[in-house]
């Protein structure tokens, strides 16, 4: 069975299946590769291949991996088959989502930096949201135009909500 | 000794304290907010009690409820950890008006080393070398930019009342000033409800020296030699470590005897820290008293073998300092590293949320002071630290092995944190070889990104969540399905599975 | 030093010995049995090879396949852990044959301190103190009887090749001594693969205090004082601590001097253990050598913060021993203790199964080498020890508070284990005011049976166990069931609740 | 809603209610107390009750309960409500029970120390089974004659498998 997974924005693709009670995968073109893989207890994975041992560490929400593997965490995508959108978005996101500024975690907002209207350069500070005691600047990723402001000092923010929408700008 | 302490304070370090006290067969009342039920410090307490609201100023410093919840519920005294109202000396005072021991400086001298303005003061009569700055705050924020030409940019701005690196700016120049005052005082109000601040030469790539001190109420002090704190970001210390590879015995010897003349100075008791930074040419100025039990005390306790906590707790039931100096040494190395709930990745935005999973890092030399568990929530609302790595070995460089291995140990699934960027900085080569100055992080790791390795790890990860989608799969069409899941061990692990049904 | 080390063992020790490897930048080869696929050990390590079916004699005592294994995947020593191969001299020698380094003592005087008769032939003409007992080992069972008398009663059987307790049996008097010497025999063939017993006059009520000797291959040796181990069942040690309470300063220097020419004499290299008998007059009387790291190596390690498994790499790696005799000294107070898969309130028999549920303790002074976790199977092959739980403290009295809360803190669930049994032990005033001589357990713990405790205990668990059948009813009747499961936040905690569909 | 537990062989009888999101406990003629329980993480409980902090471990297989309160650990049985034989049997099988003479473990028959027929004091060993490399004694739990033998020298047993049976003496 194939399975794609989007991993550090790179789409990772593997075939495995099960013969004889044992595991194999393939990737690409290569040969059919013996895995020996166990779920040793909840989501802790144990591969062998090739006589070398690695330790994973997994967990999902929703869409979302999480994992830890060899000392390195990360959390990336899967795909169902039957929604590869979000592989698609994952890769051309970056520039329209430097245009929709989000609240990166809940916390409250307390300055608004910029007015609608106003050319921004990239870096340049928007909004300050309060969270754990501690500022957060939100800096814009890309030299743009402030088409859109949505929230007020004072506001509390969940994450992922969008605070600012901005416009590329006519040149880029 | 006391029969029962209160426990002001949540996460790791009241989890900390909580030990100690068993320890010392005291029982423990723990105080919580609403958004703190199922937190570790509630599980672990002997007694818990609700004292407000998830905002800490409705809880965890509502100073009323936490007095009356200790004369409620029979506590002889309170231990405030570190933060909330552990540098409060209205309620120091209050305590002590009720008759409840404080666990830390009299109401009195933590005024006066909380006071950075009087501090100093203090302590430039008393002949300790202080770094030029305001001799007291101004009302006026004009008056800022006249002291700030007079001490001479870059200037470092910072909260009076301070501490943790909350309220702290630097002006390279006049234009940075104002905003940096602005965001200064804010940061500041919001953090210890006074929005003083006040102005001091900002010395460049200093290391942040620190001497811990213990005094009992009866004027016997010791000292228990330095930490080394230069590892910051954002003024808030990351990475410490005892001892300091900055200090010779020499020095090591004068800056633990100028601490205990800042202790005399100040007529301070119980556990405390003199701040000191140490310039390029081993000059050290003294910058404040911290008063209270800081969060980089394990390193401490993991070089001289003293228990800080249970200090703390002998000299505030009115004991003797059992400590002579001359017993006290320093024996190999120890460093400790803070998670927090932050990612690295994206300027360090607080991540706040479940944590879907912890594996906690174990072995020799390894320590954990820990606020979480599997399943955690981790709120909003608090400091975003989550718990604290230390290790000890026989010298640095193993020290810092120790210290990566147990990073590779420790896994948190659900929220960022900053175990692998804690990583790469401990593999730096420039932290191996000990150029640790304030300057490191922003030197090396100003533009650090997530770089979770190899090829060979993505398809690791990725041959595993295959390997889980099948079964899965499997269960869903039903083809082996029930029958894997009924002979399957894991059934009988705990409810979860069991609810399926 | 070594780039690759095979590690010839499996549970707690392969993975302690795993970490210290690391610790070194050194890569490890994981050897398992069949029954050991998902064990900690195959985990940790970065290679794992099986070699061969669950029985020990088909997987860890199979020789050639651990060697083949070593040179197969280019693993320059093997660590053999304790137990096993570790005091196997023709494995050591098949070791060195195949210019493999077997990381413990060359097999020339493995083989003289593991014969327990030539041993105290060598040590009685060194003048090392012996205890009264055969000269040689008997073909005749009946020539047994003859020594038995000549020694007198209370005699002990030893198995020749023996340690870890197996084989030995006491006999009071001539009716015993047959009996005695057929289950010696059985046992010792069974663990060691070697049936010779021998007899030892039996010393009563003494203390079991041994010396930790490192010795590297140019002649240097040091000892790192004592371990008193005299907890013990069944000649099993299950408590032990450093320093003893037994030893004072003369007396401890006498003992480390004698086992450095206990070592002199075996012309011993890399770690090893010099045991001792110390009777009421406090004579002590030559034991064995124990040719291996010892189960309780960890409490040497904790007082004088030396890594023994690092000096046994640096010493089998060919480094001279970089330690002095004048640089050790004793810090503090460890106490070690082993948690076994046992059931103590049913005569400590072996407990297999699934480990449902670990929490594995905490904490300042908290070291846990463990070789299990939640949802490890316990294969009933091998040695049925889990983990060792071991605290370091400033002093006794705080190591033995320190180890009751660690054990507070620890659980536990599906199989019996020696946990609650060692909290009362820890808890009997006998062993708080230091009379722990051998005799200690079979006199305070013989009708030992479990007491969970008080009805508040068993109230609380019932309403657990009420609220958690209550949430199942809820899911069967359908009443909120499945609502209330889609809104559990433990829908993500991983697979297992993923699967209910 | 009624429960009934058997704890150390006491059958612990609790009534556990919800009312308006907070859950009471009633023992015996006692008031409703309130409890405020919760679910901390899979297989931990924490409860307060007037104040008091308990953190309990719990996991199930079975019938059979494992438990870790205050330090303590315990294995005790519940009823489901049409099952208390288990109770019954939990109370008044010791004599039964000793009769009928069980492998406490798995492990490896290595010598049988009686005869048909032979009567047998409290605590004489019956046999000898090794497992994890000890030798562990089965011992007579109570005065009796040897009735039947199941197993011989050599044999693998499994946990509850039954190896003798004895007979209660005619004078007790």
């Amino acid at each position: 069975m194939e399975f794609t997974f989007l991993i550090e924005n790179k789409p990772v693709t593997v075939f495995l299946e099960k013969k004889d009670g044992l595991y194999y995968y393939t990737q690409k073109d290569g040969e059919a590769v013996e895995v020996d893989i166990r779920t040793i207890s909840p989501n802790v994975f144990s591969i062998l291949i090739e006589g070398v041992s690695h330790r994973i560490y997994l967990t999902k929400d929703g869409e979302k991996y999480y994992s830890c593997c060899n000392g390195r965490h990360f959390v990336f995508l899967g795909s169902s088959g039957d929604d590869d959108e979000a592989f698609t978005r994952g890769e051309d996101r970056s520039l329209e989502d430097m245009l929709i500024v989000k609240a990166p975690m809940p916390g409250k907002i307390i300055q608004i930096n910029v007015e609608k209207g106003q050319q921004v350069r990239k870096n340049q500070t928007l909004a300050i949201v309060e969270a754990m005691k501690m500022e957060n600047e939100i800096k814009a990723g890309v030299e743009a135009v402030v088409k859109k402001i949505l929230v007020k000092n004072g506001d509390l923010v969940d994450p992922e909500k969008v605070l600012i929408e901005l416009e590329a700008l006519d040149n880029t | 000794m006391f029969q029962k302490i209160l426990i002001a304070n949540r996460g790791e370090i009241a989890v900390r304290i909580i030990r100690a006290c068993r320890e010392l067969e005291i029982t423990t009342v723990a105080v919580y907010s609403e958004a703190d039920r199922d937190s570790l410090h509630v599980q672990v307490a002997d007694e818990a009690v609700c004292i407000g609201p998830a905002p800490a100023q409705d809880s965890y410093l509502a100073m009323d409820r936490i007095i009356e919840t200790a004369k409620k519920t029979g506590a002889e005294a309170v231990h405030p950890g570190y933060g909330f109202l552990a540098e409060n000396p209205e309620f120091a005072r209050l305590c002590e008006d009720s008759e409840i021991v404080f666990i830390g400086p009299a109401s009195q001298s933590m005024e006066l080393v909380g006071d950075k303005i009087r501090s100093r003061q203090t302590m430039e009569k008393a002949d300790i070398p202080i770094i030029p700055g305001m001799k007291e705050v101004h009302k006026n924020i004009a008056d800022y930019a006249n002291e700030a030409k007079k001490i001479g940019y870059p200037v470092m701005i910072k909260a009076s009342a301070g501490g943790g690196g909350k309220g702290m700016r630097i002006a390279y120049n006049a234009d940075e000033l104002m905003p940096g005052l602005e965001a200064g005082k804010r940061e500041a109000k919001s953090a210890f409800g006074n929005d003083s601040v006040y102005l001091e030469k900002y010395i460049e790539e200093p290391r942040h020296v620190e001497v811990q001190i213990l005094a009992d109420n009866f004027g016997n002090t010791v000292h228990l030699f330095e930490r080394e704190c230069s590892i910051q970001r954002r003024h808030q210390k990351i990475i410490e470590e005892s001892p300091s590879v900055a200090l010779d015995p020499d020095l090591r010897y004068i800056m633990g005897e100028t601490a205990l003349k800042v202790v005399k100075a100040a007529g301070y008791n119980n556990a405390g820290t003199v701040e000191f930074l140490l310039d390029k040419n081993r000059n050290f100025y003294f910058l404040e008293v911290n008063a209270r039990l800081q969060v980089e005390h394990p390193v401490t306790e993991l070089v001289t073998g003293i228990d800080l906590v249970h200090q703390q707790l002998h000299v505030a039931a009115g004991e003797k300092l059992a400590l002579k100096q001359s017993d006290l040494k320093q024996k190999g190395h120890a460093i400790e590293c803070r998670i927090y709930a932050e990612d690295p990745d994206n300027q360090f935005l607080p991540s706040s949320g479940r944590v879907l999973y912890l594996k906690e890092p174990h072995g020799p030399g390894v320590r954990h002071d820990c606020g979480i568990f599997s399943g955690c929530e981790v709120p909003i609302y608090y400091d975003p630290i989550l718990a604290k790595l230390i290790v000890w070995a026989g010298d640095r460089d193993m020290a810092i092995r120790r210290m990566s291995e147990a990073l590779n140990d420790y896994v948190i699934l659900g929220i960022k944190t900053t175990l692998d960027f804690l990583k790469d900085v401990f593999a730096h080569p420039e932290f191996k070889n000990g150029s640790t100055t304030t300057a490191f992080i922003s030197r090396y790791f100003d533009d650090w990104s997530e770089r979770s390795g190899s090829e060979e790890n993505r398809k690791i990860v990725a041959i595993a969540a295959a390997y889980d989608s099948l079964q899965n799969v499997h269960i869903r069409t039903g083809k082996h399905g029930e029958q894997e899941l009924e002979t399957s061990p894991w059934l009988t692990l705990g409810k979860w599975r069991m609810g399926r049904g």
